[in-house]
């Protein structure tokens, strides 16, 4: 925040230290800090509310509670009842049973898979890796040609190119994931086979350090692919919309009367400011597109959360899902601390107090 | 600013009053305010039994011109608007071709289904026009009953957020302060949860029956609607005409419902279509995991079922995607169109 | 003037408004202890800058903004004390003419509606009365009655401003709030709405509370005068007495950013004007009403002195006392401990100014200056009366 | 002759219909003159000006006339050449301080732009520069300012940044769009100042466009009154303001409420303001003639079906009325 007004012996009312290069600098680093500090409470508050949540799912659920936790094994073997039982503490009053599974998330034990037999947060940890591999390369590709292609039929607005766009956009929009995902294996399984369309890497090849990067590589070649043409379509659109509406404002009327290029004018002034939005969609656009991996891991064979969570809704293994649940909601968080972070930092209008692009 | 007939008033007639005459303080003509009296002001009175003060008789000022347009009806603006624009057009036509065949469709073709028609994998002929699927049932019967699930969870749910999206957001954006807070909160933590996740969750535990999957998808994807709300009644709230209403004595629901909401529903409304084409797709990722209603055909469905043979039976996958892809492309680009016939002329 | 007309229909007593910012702490007091009275059919004028407070004034004597203390009295009723049925039994008797013609009418209502829609709120009279009355305002305020059926943004902005002064009256009401009425409109229209509601003032027996910016508007149009400054008033007296006169050197600074170019201007720019200012705009202001200008105070470093920093004349006593609003001559108040100094040295430049003019045009020999009262000439050369309008 | 424009004709063109907006416009502005284009809103100011400056908007053209500055003829010239012109050799100044500026560029910086892009120094020196023309308007601690965002400007200050903005490759010609507009009437007063005070510093031509006459008669030398896209008379300042020939001028001046300090000021009130009946017809619903017939006392057969030439009268105060003429009004 610029002017430290409210503090009670304020000094004569002072900008910003004059520093070098940089915006980032010149928002001061206390304020960041505060503003992060305020975010990460708000967020941790959020965590404790899908614990919370998932506590009461569990025990909606029709059937006693003990049934639902073991799943598919359910009502087999007593002793896995009896277990079941003493670890959630049922048989204690509710709010004594909210308290240990609270402390026991905490402490990180999201409880125990009966189908994998072995403890959730394991089972899911080891799959989170691929998936965000997965999710961070799609969204970063997806945002780069999203962008760009938005951005550039912002220049034109009714030229071919930029009908294009909006038909890309639009189909992109309209097209299932799961569908696009099979007719990317139709065409590159049947007629154009260049990639692997099934697992993660080549389970004979065995390669080692940078072989076994590019592997990887190819082999998640489709299924980012797939995300990638769901979220471009949907960056395109925003990005065009977003240039359009900056390009109609008053500060690019002055920038064209001081005589800068077109490019200057397009770049420098009217690209900077579409910027804000689209950055606070990639926050908010982080949910539904953890929710597209899920779907496309399960057509590629991609060992990450989608599978495990396919098996899981198979075997009704409550714990599980529970857990992908949660930890899904963290990484959703993260993405949104860091995306209101990274907002403050564009945007020198935003002050300390109020919350980023969420509020 | 509307051009407007330019009815000249005669230039004689529009001399201004003597400066000196009437225009100073001349006592006021026959019944003034006060002499229509009030009873004592604490006293409740029925509303409809007050008298109405006619005035003064009292000569038109000069410089009366006429305003220009004839009085249309808001629908034919509506409606002329929206077929100027093609991509609306089209989008209309496509989702009423959409509805007409999944409606009409299955009594037509009379294939049930779930029925056993050939041989498996059957490529589409002129007896199967869509070929069967792994088990030898009729894709073409599967899409066409198919799309009675999809479309219709599609419709509900969307109603289902827009309810909940209005309730939440109006209420936020009118009153604000903690209440605001409180349920901004609220829908922070909604959108927190991956949307197709948390639905799979709710359905998982609580069965997938068709209205499950209905509320999930609904509870799953009520907060752009909330956010669109409340950002559309805290900006009508501060303009001058819901002043005025509030000085006229309008109460807060009336405020809400008669003089803010038809206000704020253009953007409301197409934000709404987009969550008709968003619960098709996400019933779509349902139905594919396995999750939707077990004995209701669905496009997902058959999608699901034959994922593993997309190789060797392309068909059993590509008709009832494009059947996804054709109802929400439509609904797309009606709601497109929506938003360029309805952006209210207020700017 | 019957004994009737010196009664005040309208008295206002300590209002203060804040406002609190989401984000920066502590409220913005947007008026400040404000008290003034409204004589019954007169026009009170409320004139300020933008961020002065008195848009807020005005929307919590309509009790739109709940005021944060003070107490409204609209004749024997205490409006602060009333809310919900019998605030609204009370709605009928005071109505408010907003300033944007374009925000001010409801897009999605034809006129008809708008027009019966504050008489069916106030439960005042039958569907078929309310249609007659309708017409008849029409008529009243310079529009033809067939465009009843017609939606605002089919109107122009003129005829929008009359649509919007006819729903005020639909409710014959005893005071009318008019915040701005004519600064969104052009000059030629703007004298048409001005003409037209003093007409309307002066046949409905109308009590009128004008808020303007324009010095030039608020003379014309108003009996008494109350200059508001960072949600102070700083100077109030009847029209007459401030313009003959002020005692206040913001006032003063007003009128001289006022006037054309002149010996008068440039003697009072010396005397009264302005420093250019020198802190940023605080991001904590409130900042609304007809000019977007920043105002550089948020309301929260009350040091206790004359919040008035600007001033030339300003003393020790000023940095540390605030002055209390001071009656230094009957009816004309002002918030100044050099009230009496200040109104003296005005007056003498005022004096002075007007002797070199006078014997200008002996010289000149036309005399063109209008017999009543000295109208300051523009460019030295030719002395005729000039027309002034910010 | 810095500035001068010939029977420029500007039209807009809504689908297939096309409406004259500015008609047959000439005007001249000497080194360190100012005329002020005074009218209602709508009456074709600001067209004039953004045809001058090249920066009409899609669905404006200019349909005939020519503009020369500085003895070159630029409504001719090719875009990217008049780019290399704007800023140069003319720059422009806007209503609404608030939006004019980029929000999330340093105002420095933004000033800088200028510098950097027609090359007016080597790189070491812009921000020397910048800020020294910041302290030239009067903005406090220049230095620190240079890294200053707009929303930390008031309205007044932010409109000084505008100044600087136009003065920074130190052009012949500034064109300000109504620019104390949105400002308090304080404020104006010391923004009309400073541009003064610049003008004489640097010799400047001003061609200053607004509604307000107060700032018409603080600012500027000369008046051209326009209605309805044309120009009905032109004139030294206070001759226009005191006594205005056309009718559509005087009916301007008179109805608007004048401010009279001393004795004697309340005799407003009494007084109703002489009104000018009806509006002024859109583009699309001006007939021949006389624009103004409509609206005139005076308006006679001819004034409907003529088009009134401007006739030059006493002093370099010309009138485009044929009652003015006959009738000789003083």
């Amino acid at each position: 925040m610029a002017v430290p007004l409210n503090r009670a012996k304020a000094p004569a009312p002072t900008l910003p230290p004059a520093r070098g290069e940089g915006a980032g600098g010149r928002k001061g680093l206390a304020s960041l800090a505060k503003a992060a500090g305020f975010r990460l409470f708000n967020s941790v508050a959020l965590l404790l509310a899908v614990v919370v949540l998932n506590f009461i799912l569990i025990h909606s659920a029709p059937g006693d509670p003990a049934e639902v936790i073991a799943g598919e094994m359910g009502g087999s073997t007593p002793e896995i009842m009896a277990e079941i039982r003493a670890r959630y503490g049922l048989d204690q009053p509710l709010p004594k049973q909210i308290f240990i599974y609270v402390k026991s998330v905490a402490s990180g034990d999201l409880g125990y898979s009966y189908f994998f037999n072995q403890p959730v947060s394991g089972l899911i940890l080891r799959r989170v890796p691929p998936t965000v591999l997965l999710m961070v390369f799609s969204l970063t590709l997806a945002a780069l040609v999203g962008v760009t292609l938005g951005v550039i039929s912002s220049a034109r607005p009714n030229s071919p190119l930029s009908h294009l766009v909006t038909a890309f956009s639009l189909a992109g929009y309209a097209s299932p994931v799961f569908w696009t995902g099979l007719i990317l294996m139709l065409i590159f399984g049947r007629f154009w086979p260049i990639f692997p369309i099934n697992g993660m890497f080549d389970v004979v090849g065995g390669h080692k350090g940078l072989a076994y990067a590019l592997d990887v590589l190819r082999h998640m070649a489709l299924p980012s692919l797939t995300l990638i043409l769901l979220n471009a379509a949907q960056f395109s659109r925003l990005a065009r919309a977003s240039m359009l509406e900056n390009l109609s404002m008053d500060y690019i009327r002055t920038a064209r009367a001081k005589g800068l290029s077109e490019t200057r004018v397009f770049l420098g002034h009217a690209l900077r400011n579409a910027l804000m939005p689209i950055v606070t969609m990639a926050g908010l656009q982080f949910g539904p597109l953890l929710a597209g991996a899920v779907v496309v891991e399960t057509v590629f064979g991609w060992p990450g959360l989608g599978r495990l969570v396919f098996d899981s809704i198979l075997r009704r293994d409550y714990p599980v899902l529970l857990g992908i649940l949660l930890i899904s909601a963290t990484m959703v968080i993260v993405a949104n601390l860091l995306t209101d972070i990274l907002y403050r930092v564009i945007d020198p209008r935003v002050g300390v107090g109020r919350g980023g692009p969420a509020q | 600013m509307s051009p407007n007939l330019h009815r000249v008033p005669d230039p004689k007639v529009g001399v201004e009053v003597d400066p000196l005459g009437a225009g100073l303080e001349a006592p006021p003509l026959g019944a003034g305010p006060e002499a229509g009296g009030d009873p004592s002001p604490g006293m409740p009175v029925n509303r409809s039994q007050r008298p109405l003060e006619r005035g003064l008789a009292f000569p038109g000022t000069p410089g009366a011109i006429k305003p220009s347009g004839a009085s249309q009806s808001r629908y034919r603006r509506f409606l002329r608007l929206f077929l100027k624009n093609p991509a609306g057009l089209a989008g209309a036509i496509l989702t009423a071709i959409m509805v007409l065949t999944v409606t009409l469709g299955p009594g037509l073709y009379g294939v049930d289904p779930f029925e056993i028609v050939s041989a498996p994998f059957m490529a589409p002929d002129s007896e199967t026009p869509m070929g069967t699927d792994y088990v030898g049932r009729d894709i073409l019967a599967g899409v066409l009953s198919g799309g009675r699930a999809s479309l219709s969870v599609g419709l509900f749910a969307a109603m289902l957020t827009a309810v909940i999206g209005l309730t939440i957001g109006s209420v936020a954006g009118y009153f604000g302060g903690f209440m605001d807070t409180f349920l901004m909160k609220v829908t922070e933590f909604f959108q927190v949860l991956p949307n197709l996740l948390f639905a799979m969750v709710l359905v998982t535990i609580f069965g997938p029956t068709l209205f499950m999957v209905t509320v999930s998808i609904g509870l799953a994807s009520w907060m752009n609607v909330a956010r669109l709300t409340r950002a559309e009644f805290m900006r009508l709230k501060e303009m001058d005409f819901v002043r005025s209403a509030v000085t006229a004595g309008a109460t807060a629901p009336r405020l809400m419902l008669a003089t803010i909401l038809p206000n704020a529903l253009p953007p409301i409304i197409v934000a709404a279509a987009f969550d008709i084409s968003f619960a098709i797709l996400l019933e779509g990722s349902l139905s594919f995991l396995g999750l939707g209603d077990p004995n209701r055909m669905s496009w997902g469905l058959i999608i699901g079922q034959n994922k593993n043979y997309v190789l060797d039976a392309w068909w059993t996958v590509v008709f009832p995607g494009a059947a996804i892809f054709l109802s929400v492309l439509g609904v797309c680009l009606t709601s497109d169109g929506l938003n360029d016939a309805l952006n209210p002329r207020l700017e | 003037m019957n004994a009737q007309d010196n009664v005040d229909l309208l008295r206002v007593d300590n209002l203060s408004v804040t406002y609190s910012r989401r984000g920066s702490p502590g409220a913005i007091k947007a008026v400040r202890d404000v008290s003034f009275k409204v004589r019954k059919r007169k026009t009170m004028g409320l004139v300020g800058e933008s961020g002065s407070g008195k848009t807020s004034a005005a929307l919590a004597v309509m009790r739109v903004l709940e005021p944060a203390s003070g107490t409204i009295h609209l004749g024997d009723v205490d409006l602060t004390g009333l809310a919900g049925r019998a605030l609204r039994h009370q709605r009928h008797r005071f109505q408010m003419i907003f300033q944007d013609p374009a925000s001010s009418l409801n897009p999605r209502l034809r006129a008809r509606d708008i027009l019966t829609e504050p008489m069916l709120l106030c439960g005042l009279g039958s569907k078929s009365q309310r249609l007659e009355k309708a017409a008849e305002l029409l008529d009243k305020v310079g529009l033809p009655p067939d465009c009843l059926g017609l939606y605002p943004h089919q109107f122009s902005g003129g005829q929008r401003q009359r649509l919007v002064i006819a729903r005020a009256l639909s409710t014959s009401p005893e005071l009318v709030v008019a915040d701005e009425p004519v600064s969104a409109l052009d000059a030629a229209i703007q004298a048409q709405i001005l003409n037209l509601l003093s007409d309307l003032r002066a046949n409905f027996g109308l009590t009128v509370l004008f808020i303007s910016h324009d010095l030039g508007v608020v003379q014309h149009a108003c009996h008494d005068v109350a200059v508001m400054r960072r949600g102070e008033i700083v100077e109030m007296a009847s029209t007459e007495a401030l313009f003959s006169c002020p005692s206040h050197p913001y006032t003063w600074a007003l009128l001289s950013a006022s006037i054309p170019g002149g010996p008068l201007k440039s003697v009072l720019k010396k005397a009264f004007g302005l420093a250019p200012e020198k802190s940023l705009r605080d991001k904590g202001t409130h900042q609304n009403g007809a000019h977007s200008n920043g105002v550089h105070y948020n309301g929260l470093n009350d040091n206790g002195g004359c919040l008035y920093s600007a001033c030339p004349l300003r003393e020790a006593r000023c940095r540390q006392e605030s002055p209390p609003l001071r009656e230094i001559d009957p009816g004309h108040f002002s918030r100044c401990h050099l009230a009496n100094q200040v109104r003296d040295l005005g007056g003498a430049l005022l004096a002075g100014a007007s002797e070199n003019s006078r014997d200008r045009d002996q010289a000149h020999g036309h005399g063109h200056s209008p017999d009543f009262g000295q109208t300051f000439p523009g460019q030295p050369k030719s002395p005729g009366d000039l027309t002034v309008a910010a | 002759m810095v500035l001068s424009v010939e029977n420029l004709t500007v039209v807009s063109s809504q689908g297939k219909r096309t409406f004259p907006v500015v008609e047959d416009l000439s005007l001249s502005i000497g080194r360190g003159g100012t005329l002020a284009l005074v009218g209602e809103s709508g009456c074709g100011k600001t067209v004039s000006a953004l045809s001058i400056m090249g920066l009409l908007p899609p669905g404006f053209s200019i349909a005939s006339g020519s503009i020369t500055l500085g003895g070159e003829k630029i409504s001719s010239l090719p875009k990217s050449k008049l780019r290399g012109l704007r800023g140069r050799r003319m720059s422009m100044i806007f209503q609404e301080p608030m939006t004019a500026l980029n929000p999330v560029m340093a105002i420095g910086k933004q000033v800088a732009e200028v510098l950097k892009s027609h090359r007016i120094c080597p790189p070491g020196q812009i921000k020397g520069r910048v800020v020294d023309l910041l302290a030239e308007v009067g903005l406090p601690d220049p230095e620190r300012q240079y890294w200053a965002y707009p929303h930390e400007f008031s309205g007044g200050m932010r409109q000084r940044v505008m100044c600087v903005m136009a003065l920074a490759a130190s052009p012949d010609l500034i064109i300000a769009d109504e620019p104390t507009t949105a400002l308090d009437a304080t404020v104006q007063a010391q923004i009309l100042d400073l541009l003064r005070d610049l003008q004489a510093k640097r010799g400047l031509a001003i061609l200053l466009i607004t509604h307000n006459l107060l700032a018409a008669s603080l600012l500027a030398d000369r008046v051209a009154v326009l209605y309805a896209g044309r120009k009905v008379e032109e004139g030294p300042t206070d001759e226009v303001l005191t006594n205005p020939l056309h009718p559509y001028a005087r009916g301007l001046m008179d109805s608007q409420p004048k401010l009279t300090l001393g004795q004697g000021g309340t005799q407003g009130m009494a007084r109703r303001l002489k009104i000018i009946a009806g509006q002024v017809p859109p583009p699309s619903q001006r007939q021949g003639g006389c624009h103004f017939h409509g609206r005139c006392e005076a308006s006679t057969d001819k004034c409907q079906k003529e088009i009134p030439t401007l006739i030059a009268r006493s002093g370099g105060h010309s009138v485009a009325c044929f009652g003015a003429e006959e009738g000789g009004k003083a």
